[in-house]
């Protein structure tokens, strides 16, 4: 393999890896930078994924090709319904986020599989027909040389995540309520004495991230996989809230480790495809792009300060 | 009986209580509404852990590693940090005490000891590596655990495959002076894996007590975990206590390991995916409110969820349920505020 | 006359504690109106019922001569009112602008419209006088201009009435009477001010109004021109209180700490403190007078070890501490009150017990063979809060979250002073403390000094420099640019030095 | 789900019933319906049971294991209640049938892919390696590019049985073609599958046989976006007919042909020994091509009607004696050289 190939393999590789890590990272930005720690990433991804694998399965033989893309809708909400539980348990009731995001996490690994069996009479969805397929997209990948190479014959979803970015960046950054979101997860007395709703924008914060987990996990499953199984998440949802950490709580903190991860993981993959390199025992290429991020993160990681307030619950007058 | 209720000496008790109760309670309506009577699948789980001695004797081998991945997170907790490394921990903890139990030759008083001591300073120095980033370089340790976990998965699996006489899939049994294995024990219970672990496990709740409670020791590590600069301003040494709040929840983390792979197995496998008792750990310590009587509590309960949902299955009951009522049990365990709110309004509204 | 506030029969209670008892206020629009009480009598709470952050357990407000309802703080917004906390809500790593804006940004085309604002801004503190950068982040401001961001806070949301919880307590004297200028120009303005503070020359000098509460319940309600500060102190505290600080002459002995040639740097790598000399003496109190960011805090973080200093020497009894670890510095004899009670002084979530030994829990007799003494630790415990009648809830076994600031820092002094430090470091030690604590703290100063200890007083309160002290050092852009006997010490002299001018006597008199 | 009776009933009847013949089938974590051993096992148990009129949870059961640490204890439920005969699925059961088989002497324990020397284990293992030889054939058949893939799951020695005698019918079509190799690791990791996957194929492998479990979803996912862009790729199913996995929406499946293995009759005709009293208990049962227990399936839409014939003969060949297949890399290594 020589280097361009490599390269043209290595890219849409990282893409494709990298974005359920970014999706569900950035749900987590939303819920961190208000206020709420959100360790059911994991979870969320869960039922974002069975739920479009579900819908995608259900649809298909009425909806033809559209039936992903409803998936996805579908995936969004019930990452986002199920979040409303962590929300309400954590704003409301004032629980140890850690505990309930914890709790998020049990509850979907068991939910899903026992829905597949009350929906499908198995331990997984019924494989789609209909997945995400990777496409070149219009006009860029008509580029010459840059074009094949980064918009040719890839899943449209990455670059909606990558979309998807710079508008949480906008959102968070330049408009009222982005201004509003950072101030209630860095100091919600200061938000509250002016007149911001805390609870509300609490609860705006976490389902976002729900709705971005489920996305995230949709994408997993219907780019990835031909079904849900209880192995169609594998940790990502860990791995997103390392991103998330890793990125500085920043969107294009988040989509820099989330691509960072998607290539090690890939260079991984692609390294053991290489003569010489696959003498090494093939261990040390799963662990590899693990190793890297350690090492990435001491080098340019430094000082990660999330929001201040994240992980407190809120209560009136408090000091 | 409202008095008692409402009276607030008691919540320590029976705020997780009724968590537990709740859950069970969110269990059995998930029941009915599949279709299955909750008595039948309740009182399968009864008899799955209390049905015989053997069945008693495995839900013992269940719970033993979840009392210690639960003081391993608990640890951590109490002392400013999110260890959600000890799943990895566990791993290399195991391994090791394989490792020194094929390796080295020696009689019993002496061999089991070392396995032991083995496994936790495995865990320790896992744990090191995120304590130190931390100390040093204040990378967040939540992302270095995640990291080294399947770090640890892929590195050890492959250190297994070099240990003498292993084959692809395991290692050789260790010799039997290595083991946890105890014959009076499993006699007792109707020839279960009953092992010498939950000893060790109860044992080291004491000293997860003891440390973090009496000793000037612990003093200093829960106050850096609380205000790292007022414990800076009385002279602690912030880094270095980092550190060493770390290598202990790995240290708890690593004889976790050893309890599954001298205790329940007698070897150690290659394992494709983490088989999440660090994760079990977290709701574990959770419950039981980082306290080490807690923790021991909480682990017996959510090893008799664990070991009863087989039994569950046999009649029936699709074994995710016990998942679904353990997910129950945390997050209303996390409801604890709202609990107590609604006991002291129980009192209130008497007046 | 019309009342523009009027608070009637306020009950509040809080767990365990009824923090207004039936407390009335009543404001005229156009006045300044003091709210005087000890530390924990209540006047917080009551101004934060008024905000609309606590429910009232019983009582009613009428705002303008109606009845309102103020359930949350926007109500009191659009009611006109505003309030400048006491702990300041500001977001750190906001800008000013973003600060002031926040929950009323002006918009164009979906984003924040940021140069509209700053403008505004801008515009506002001409007209009044605050002088602030917009575009700076909080975390990098003084105190005092953080307080002018929460005045256009308000400000800039019209407000009406504005509510001051100890606005004061962290400014150094040029923005105390900065301020004092400020408030006079509102009222004129046909703003109506509520202030609460616990400096009795504040009130005297800017309040027409005063009324007192003590332990939650009302006083009364004086008119401030007619009533002497005196009475108006005893009526707070219900007894007779004395301001002057009594003191006999210092009797100073060998040198204690020598400082040569210091330079610290401060968090952004600047030269805080540049070429300090120093020397403290047994029995004597040196104060360090000097305007906020002046290198105050890095020099007393340099003796204590907080912070590493550049170069230059720090000698503790002749012994070379400058690199030293913090625990031995501790065991050579420091004692330290630290500034900021709440970040390095208390680990807010142990118990007040566990608190009191922060410095000696690693000792006999609270710890032997590494193992805790519960017994010893409560029973010196239980001594302290006795002898610095330190008061809480649960005594010593309060998380000193829940504590009231004053005896939080109590607390602090007591387990400092307990040690017998041979050099005392108190860094702004009465911030926001009621008269009855203030004068039990400087008498506690004073009893260190006499029991032949050195003590380093560093103060923005000039009166509590000058009352206390025996020797004045000032300190200007991290030098000491002089130093005087605290006997001939006026404030005008002072004031200048404090400016950066070297030679006041000079210069002084033009 | 089990219901409940309607009307309580004198329970005699029932309990007659039950002494007939009772049957435990312990899965490993992947679950009765993991499309592999766990459902094939569970298949022939069913089948076996519909055409005797039983019921499930009556005369047949199954506990499905949580972790590795689970199958001592599932396997000794089953044991308690003195089931007649109890089935495993899975290597990985070795261990925990070695020290429960003898504890309960009065069960017959029935255990798939390893062997086991008890008197009441009666062992069944596969020739993986003929099947898969049969479906090198057809991946050397299909390649146009003569280069062709093989990805593993976890780097076991069964795993290698598969890969060993895949390449070895690769080569003995035509030793130029290259075969590429790759393991996950994991068999539940698809992403990695896909991965794998796509580099393979991005340097000209247009076929890959896959022995990955789940993992291998994402080597099917892979290949159907390659053959919806237009490419021309293939991959082999393993364990069942995966043909519908593969299929796309225009009804066409990527998968070429499946190597099946079929624990379903083992599982099958564990229970007629049982029932018969002639369980072979202390023996070793090999399903084989000659038994029809490898092989592939009985449809093969992507086959040519050549190929099948081909693959026919070599069938006849491995099951008359004359070719050898490799279990291991080195008997690969020699079987190579032989060629
Ligand atoms: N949120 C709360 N929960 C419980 N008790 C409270 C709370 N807020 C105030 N208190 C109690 O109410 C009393 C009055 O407190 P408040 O803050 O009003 O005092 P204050 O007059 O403002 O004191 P200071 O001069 O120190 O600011 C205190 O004793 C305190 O213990
Ligand atoms: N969560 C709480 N639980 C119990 N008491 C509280 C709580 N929050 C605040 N308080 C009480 O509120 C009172 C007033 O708090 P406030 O914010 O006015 O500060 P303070 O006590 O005046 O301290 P300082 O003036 O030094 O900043 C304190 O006395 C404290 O006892
Ligand atoms: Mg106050
Ligand atoms: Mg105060």
């Amino acid at each position: 393999m020589d280097f361009m190939q490599i390269i043209s393999i290595i890219l849409p590789l990282t893409l494709a890896s990298a974005a359920p890590i970014i999706a569900a990272s950035l749900g987590g930005l939303f819920s961190e930078r208000s206020g709420v720690v959100n360790v059911g990433l994991e979870g969320l991804m869960m039922i974002g994924a069975f739920t479009a694998a579900t819908t995608t399965v259900l649809v298909e033989a009425s909806m033809g090709a559209m039936s992903p893309w409803i998936g996805i809708l579908t995936g969004i909400m019930a990452g986002g319904l199920l979040s409303i539980i962590h929300a309400y348990v954590s704003i409301n009731l004032r629980a140890d986020q850690v505990i309930s995001g914890t709790a998020i996490n049990l509850l979907a690994g068991g939910m899903t599989i026992y829905l597949a069996q009350i929906i499908f009479k198995q331990q997984r969805t019924v494989a789609f027909l209909y997945g995400i397929k990777k496409q070149d997209i219009p006009v860029l990948s008509q580029i010459p040389v840059l074009g094949k190479l980064f918009f040719g014959k890839v899943h449209l979803t990455s670059y909606l995540i990558i979309l998807t970015v710079f508008i949480v960046w906008y959102v968070v950054y330049k408009t009222p309520f982005g201004l509003r979101l950072r101030a209630v997860g860095e100091h919600p007395g200061a938000a509250d004495s002016m007149g911001i709703n805390v609870y509300r924008m609490r609860y705006i914060g976490v389902i976002l991230s729900g709705m971005l987990a489920g996305l995230g996990g949709s994408i997993m499953v219907l780019t990835q996989d031909i079904q849900y199984t209880y192995a169609t998440i594998h940790g990502t949802g860990f791995i997103a809230l390392a991103a998330l950490i890793f990125g500085k709580w920043h969107p294009i903190g988040v989509l820099l480790a989330g691509l960072f991860f998607g290539f090690s993981q890939a260079l991984g993959v692609v390294a053991y495809q290489i003569p010489l390199l696959n003498k090494l025992p093939q261990e040390f290429f799963w662990a590899f792009p693990y190793i890297l991020t350690v090492i990435a993160l001491v080098i340019f990681s430094g000082k990660a300060v999330g929001p201040k307030a994240a992980g407190q619950p809120y209560e009136k007058g408090e000091r | 009986m409202i008095k008692f209720l409402s009276n607030e000496k008691n919540h320590v008790f029976l705020v997780p209580l009724i968590s537990v109760l709740l859950g069970f309670l969110a269990g059995a309506i998930i029941m009915m509404i599949t279709g299955i009577n909750p008595a039948d699948g309740y009182r399968a789980l009864v008899k799955g852990v209390l049905g015989n001695p053997r069945k008693f004797g495995e839900w013992i081998v269940t719970a033993t590693p979840l009392i210690l991945t639960g003081l391993a997170i608990g640890f951590g907790f109490r002392t400013g940090l999110f260890n959600i490394g000890v799943e990895g921990q566990l791993i290399v903890g195991s391994f090791a005490a394989v490792a020194v139990g094929i390796l080295i030759e020696a009689p019993r008083i002496i061999h089991l000891p070392l396995v032991l001591i083995a496994a936790a300073a495995a865990g320790a120095l896992w744990a090191f590596i995120p304590g130190f980033l931390k100390a040093r370089y204040r990378v967040h340790e939540v992302v270095v655990t995640i990291m080294l976990n399947y770090t640890a998965l892929h590195m050890i699996n492959y250190a297994i495959k070099a240990l003498p006489g292993s084959s692809m899939t395991r290692t050789i049994d260790i010799h039997m002076s290595a083991t946890l294995n105890n014959a009076f024990l499993s006699g007792i219970t109707g020839r279960s894996r009953l092992h010498l672990g939950i000893f060790i496990a109860l044992v080291m709740a004491v000293v997860f007590w003891y440390i973090i409670e009496k000793t000037s020791f612990g003093y200093e590590l829960r106050a850096v975990g609380f205000n790292p600069d007022a414990s800076q301003y009385a002279g602690m040494r912030v880094n270095r206590n980092i550190v060493y709040s770390m290598m202990i929840s790995g240290a708890f983390a690593g004889l976790a390991g050893a309890m599954i792979s001298i205790g329940t197995f007698n070897y150690a496998r290659v394992i494709g995916a983490f088989e999440g008792y660090g994760m079990d750990g977290i709701a574990v310590a959770l419950l039981g409110s980082n306290s080490g009587l807690g923790i021991v509590i909480a682990g017996f309960l959510f090893g008799a969820l664990k070991a009863g949902s087989s039994s569950m299955a046999l009649a029936s009951v699709p074994k995710e349920i016990a998942e679904i009522i353990m997910a129950f049990i945390v997050l209303f365990a996390a409801m604890n505020y709202g609990i107590k709110v609604l006991l002291q309004r129980l009192g209130k509204e008497r007046k | 006359m019309e009342y523009i506030i009027e608070m009637l029969n306020i009950r509040k209670e809080f767990p365990g504690i009824v923090a207004n008892d039936n407390i009335t206020l009543r404001v005229k629009k156009g006045e300044i109106h003091a709210l005087l009480g000890e530390n924990g009598a209540g006047k917080s709470t009551l101004m934060s019922v008024l905000f609309g952050l606590y429910q009232p357990e019983k009582g009613e407000i009428k705002v303008r001569g109606k009845n309102v309802n103020i359930s949350k703080p926007n109500v009191a917004n659009e009611l006109g009112i505003g309030m400048v906390h006491q702990h300041f809500k500001l977001v750190h790593n906001f800008t000013v602008t973003e600060n002031i804006i926040l929950g009323q940004e002006p918009i164009k085309g979906g984003r924040i419209d940021i140069e509209k604002a700053t403008r505004e801004i801008e515009q506002l503190s001409k007209e009044y006088g605050l002088e602030v950068d917009p575009s700076s982040k909080i975390e990098d401001i003084t105190v005092g201009m953080q307080q002018r961001v929460e005045i256009l806070k308000m400000l800039y949301r019209n407000a009406e009435i504005l509510i001051f919880d100890e606005p004061t307590a962290a400014l150094t004297p040029q923005e105390i009477t900065e301020l004092m200028h400020i408030m006079k120009r509102l009222v004129e303005e046909g703003k109506s001010i509520i202030l609460i503070t616990h400096k009795l020359k504040e009130i005297k000098e800017a309040a027409d109004q005063c009324t007192i509460i003590r332990r939650g319940k009302y006083i009364d309600t004086v008119d401030v021109k007619t009533t002497s500060a005196d009475t108006m102190a005893s009526m707070m505290v219900g007894r007779e209180v004395n301001f002057t600080v009594n003191k006999d002459q210092a009797d100073p002995k060998d040198v204690v700490l020598k400082i040569s040639d210091l330079v610290v740097k401060d968090s952004r790598g600047l030269k805080a403190v540049d070429g300090l000399n120093l020397e403290i003496r047994r029995g004597e109190i040196l104060g360090i007078a000097g305007v906020d960011g002046n290198g105050q805090t890095e020099l007393l973080e340099a003796i204590s070890g907080l912070k590493e200093a550049e170069s230059g020497s720090i000698q503790l009894l002749g012994k070379d501490i400058k690199k030293m670890p913090i625990r031995q510095r501790t065991e050579l004899g420091i004692g330290h009150i630290p500034q900021d009670r709440h970040k390095h002084g208390l680990i807010l979530d142990f118990k007040l017990a566990e608190n009191m030994v922060l410095q000696t829990y690693y000792k006999a007799p609270y710890s032997k063979h590494g193992i805790l003494n519960e017994a010893a630790i409560n029973e010196k415990a239980t001594k302290l809060i006795e002898e610095f009648d330190v008061r809480s809830g649960q005594g010593i076994h309060t998380k000193t979250r829940a504590m009231s600031g004053g005896n939080q820092q109590k607390a602090i002094i007591a387990r400092e002073v307990d040690r017998s430090p041979e050099m005392l470091i108190a860094g702004q030690p009465t911030r926001g403390l009621d008269v009855g604590a203030i004068e039990f703290i400087h008498r506690k100063l004073i009893e260190e000094r006499d029991k032949g200890r050195a003590v380093l007083l560093v103060s923005l309160e000039l009166d509590e420099v000058m009352n206390v002290s025996d020797r004045i050092a000032v300190i200007f852009e991290g030098r000491i640019v002089g130093i005087v006997d605290a006997k001939d010490a006026t404030e005008n002299q002072l004031g200048l030095m404090m400016a950066g001018i070297e030679d006041p006597g000079k210069e002084g008199d033009q | 789900a089990q219901k409940a009776p309607e009307q309580p009933q004198p329970t005699a009847p029932a309990e007659e019933e039950k002494t007939e013949m009772t049957v435990g089938f312990v899965t490993d974590i992947g679950g009765i319906d993991d499309r592999s051993f766990n459902q094939g096992t569970y298949e022939g148990i069913k089948k076996y049971a519909d055409e005797k009129g039983w019921t499930e949870g009556q005369e047949y059961k199954y506990i499905q294991s949580n972790e590795e640490a689970d199958y001592i204890p599932n396997l000794s439920a089953f044991g308690d209640e003195t089931y007649n005969l109890v089935i495993a699925a899975g290597f990985l059961f070795e261990n925990a049938m070695k020290e429960v088989a003898p504890q309960y002497p009065d069960t017959n324990f029935a255990i798939i892919d390893t062997v086991i020397d008890s008197p009441n284990v009666a062992s069944v293992v596969f020739a993986e390696e003929q099947g898969s030889f049969l479906v090198g054939v057809a991946a050397a058949k299909a390649t146009k590019t003569k280069k062709v893939g093989f990805v593993g799951g976890m780097d076991f020695p069964l795993i290698r049985k598969f890969h060993a005698g895949f390449v070895a019918g690769v080569h003995a079509v035509d030793k130029s073609i290259q075969v590429v190799d790759q393991y996950a690791g994991d068999f539940g990791n698809p992403g990695a599958g896909q991965q794998i996957a796509s580099t393979m194929y991005a340097q000209g492998v247009d076929v890959i046989y896959h022995a990955a479990g789940g993992t291998g979803n994402g080597v099917i996912n892979e290949a159907k976006n390659r053959v919806e862009n237009g490419e021309a790729v293939w991959v082999i199913g393993v364990d069942k007919d995966q043909y519908e996995d593969g299929k796309m929406a225009d009804g066409k499946s990527v998968v070429l042909t499946s190597m099946m293995k079929r624990v379903d009759v083992a599982a099958y005709s564990m229970m007629e020994a049982q029932e018969k009293g002639q369980f072979p208990g202390g023996t070793t049962t090999t399903l084989d091509l000659k038994v029809d227990g490898v092989g592939i399936p009985a449809e093969n839409p992507n086959l040519a009607a050549d190929v099948v014939t081909e693959i026919n003969s070599f069938k006849d060949k491995i099951v008359g004696g004359e070719i050898v297949v490799p279990t291991t890399m080195e008997e690969l290594t020699t079987f190579e050289a032989s060629l």
